[in-house]
């Protein structure tokens, strides 16, 4: 199974109307080269998208956003990406903030099959609107619900060719989960090694995640 | 020394030894600069570091190191990273000792509100709801009022971050802490007043019988 | 060939190149042996290993390298290591495409029984329920009965270890698919006649009509 | 903050009537110099046990319980243990079994502030009794409630002086999740070096989990 391909062919799998999860935390993780492949090869729309925080100015993501083809948002803070503040101004139906750990957690449960879970965060706040509030132990918690994309783009910076990715320093942060909560989970590398010089303890999504490997642009 | 830093400094005098310690964006960065000689803190970036250090130097930055501002830093030895579930279930399991963060308005209730102001644009609570309900101990640490409007209050009017949670308020009026009967002044700056600060809160305060000067 | 080598090898044909697959005790890990050429699979061992190898030869064991059995095996190039959590969010989670075990009792309605013996002393499921559960295919192979008594049947007695999870029985007499309308015989092994095989099962089998021979 | 400290002196944690948390998957990353100094110089009982497997007839645990001192266990596979076995035909309430993915799971969350979780693991077993059962997305699910303990023992291949360890390859499994689930963690390492001389990506425990560091008798 040869995984290796361009940016362009593997955003192919994104569909209008699909969920698509993008990590990154800021441009720390970001997967630019994949975002500028949806921008310039895809026309993919209605997309709803997940992402911490939807880049930022400098980011891709807030082009694809400028052509009318991100229809949603779930995101945790969104003040360093104008478009998106200015959605939830528009619509604010179109725009669902989390507390970011709790979009971290949903994420996580979307990639290990556990439905939902309670968390404290949130409670007697405007994000307990709609959620069942429930009491353990004398402590009141929000049940929470399992997110998941049709396809996720996350960056590493070192790939094995099987998908082994290591995600240096805080390049971690919602790409190692997302890559695990996708159908079809596209890689971004700043460099691709072949399989086994990757060392097994620095692993932070095993491969059998990646379905496609794509080199990054930023290298 | 300007206020922020008079503020920071006097902040920083609460970390003990040991502590793992979550500073906001703004004015809570400020007090990494002034931790006491003998005491070792951690700091804890939320989106997967502990262990953060200064600001990295022009020319060494390195992209894949950030703060939560989104700013190249340095990490000390003895560092780790992880990813964003991991860093949250740190906070959320109760394993930082003490987060410092600024408010919009903070109530004698210990309600915080810090993330919304309606009718503005809203910028996402991003991780200050869990901080606040994770951490073992939050100091709102900001100036005591938004050029002369209350911002410590008998109730917040703005959307809450979290119920309950704010344990001190550390201003450069004074140092307050929440209490079950409401808003205890501990500390007051030097050269005022009990009715210069009263008149600077909008709740009404209850005065330490042992009541000291402020010192940074 | 001995019946389990002859059931393990009939096995290795089910599984596909790119294959995420977790072997149960037992018969089960005998398939890795058989894996056909040109297919490359990725071993789990459910307590936090990807891309397991064979057995360490004797004067090389690493007791930190070890199977899910608890004996001390190698890893392949391209591996990876995690803590249980994590490991079992890869399984619950869908990641593994084939889980392979034993069985005390399969029903045709895909219910499993394969970790309790009323009155015997109780191992403990470990991690079957999560394994039968969170793999997308899940196949029984093991002798078709106990000695002769059935272990194939219309409703499992024994305590179950998940309901409605088994996808496919591979047995020295056949290999045999759970539809919705029960259990159907695909393939029949060479000298053997449909009533031998119903004979020795405890549930009306369905008979396919392009029953094929069972080759390993 | 000096964490280095002897197995006999750290074990003092443990105190009657405690829920103990042991790290190990059969032998691999099993704490025995830690659980070795309870048996030997510790009178700490009416302990609970939660541990994946406790151990085989080789490990101290089944000592620490032929002396009586453990009431109750929490685990997933039990048959290494004959003791345990044992147990629980003499008192079915003394030992409780969890599918070991949700054992992994509770403890986990229970270091992570979650009160509980929704597994589709267990539904229509034995598992589910007393549990609610709940259905998401047409699909039935269990609540699983976190698992905490008042002391954990783990082990660890490195560890620096601050407490960051690693555990490598098979030995993470269940003691990098009990290390930040519980009020006291002890961690044993076979090797203790100089912070800074780890590799901050290869901690699998921040050190801030760690409230004793014992040299481990496994060198």
């Amino acid at each position: 199974m040869d995984k290796i391909t361009t940016a362009a062919e593997a955003v192919k799998a994104v569909k209008d109307g699909d969920t698509l999860l993008v990590g990154g935390f800021l441009m720390a993780g970001s997967p630019e080269t994949l975002i500028k492949a949806l921008l310039e090869t895809s026309s993919a729309k209605n997309l709803t998208v997940v992402s911490n925080d939807t880049g930022t100015v400098d980011s891709n993501m807030i082009k694809v956003m400028k052509q009318g083809r991100v229809k949603k948002v779930h995101g945790s803070y969104i003040g360093s990406n104008p478009m998106t503040g200015q959605m939830l101004i528009d619509d604010a139906d179109s725009v669902t903030l989390y507390p970011q750990g709790t979009l971290a957690e949903k994420i996580r449960c979307g990639g290990a099959g556990i439905a939902g879970f309670y968390t404290p965060v949130g409670v007697g706040t405007v994000i307990e609107n709609g959620k069942e509030k429930r009491t353990f132990d004398g402590k009141d918690y929000l049940l929470e619900k399992a997110l998941r994309g049709n396809v996720a783009f996350v960056k590493a910076t070192v790939a094995d060719k099987f998908g082994n990715c290591f995600m240096r320093g805080s390049t971690k942060n919602f790409g190692a989960l997302m890559a695990r909560a996708a159908d079809y989970v596209i890689a971004e590398a700043k460099k691709i090694v072949e399989v086994g010089e990757l060392d097994a303890e620095l692993v932070t999504i095993p491969g059998i995640f990646i379905d496609a490997l794509v080199q990054s642009e930023d290298v | 020394m300007d206020a922020k830093n008079f503020i920071a400094k006097r902040v920083a005098r609460e970390l003990k030894d040991g502590d793992v310690v979550n500073l906001g964006i703004g004015l809570p960065t400020l007090i990494a600069n002034y931790v006491p000689e003998g005491v070792s803190i951690t700091l804890q970036a939320e989106h997967g570091i502990l262990g953060a250090g200064p600001a990295a130097k022009e020319g060494e930055e390195d992209p894949e190191i950030i703060n939560a501002g989104g700013f190249p830093i340095t990490v000390l030895p003895g560092a780790s990273f992880f990813d964003s579930a991991t860093s949250f279930g740190i906070i959320r399991g109760g394993h930082v000792d003490v987060t410092v963060l600024g408010a919009l308005q903070v109530d004698e209730k210990g309600n915080l509100a810090n993330w919304m102001v309606p009718g503005k644009r809203v910028p996402g609570m991003g991780g200050a709801m869990d901080l606040v309900v994770g951490a073992r101990k939050v100091i709102v640490a900001m100036e005591h009022t938004a050029k002369g409007s209350h911002k410590i209050l008998d109730t917040c009017t703005f959307p809450l971050t979290a119920v309950g949670v704010v344990n001190q308020i550390i201003t450069e009026m004074g140092v307050m802490e929440i209490t079950e009967d409401g808003i205890k002044l501990t500390e007051i700056a030097q050269g005022l007043t009990v009715e210069d600060v009263q008149s600077a809160t909008g709740a009404k305060l209850i005065i330490a019988d042992n009541l000291a000067v402020m010192e940074s």
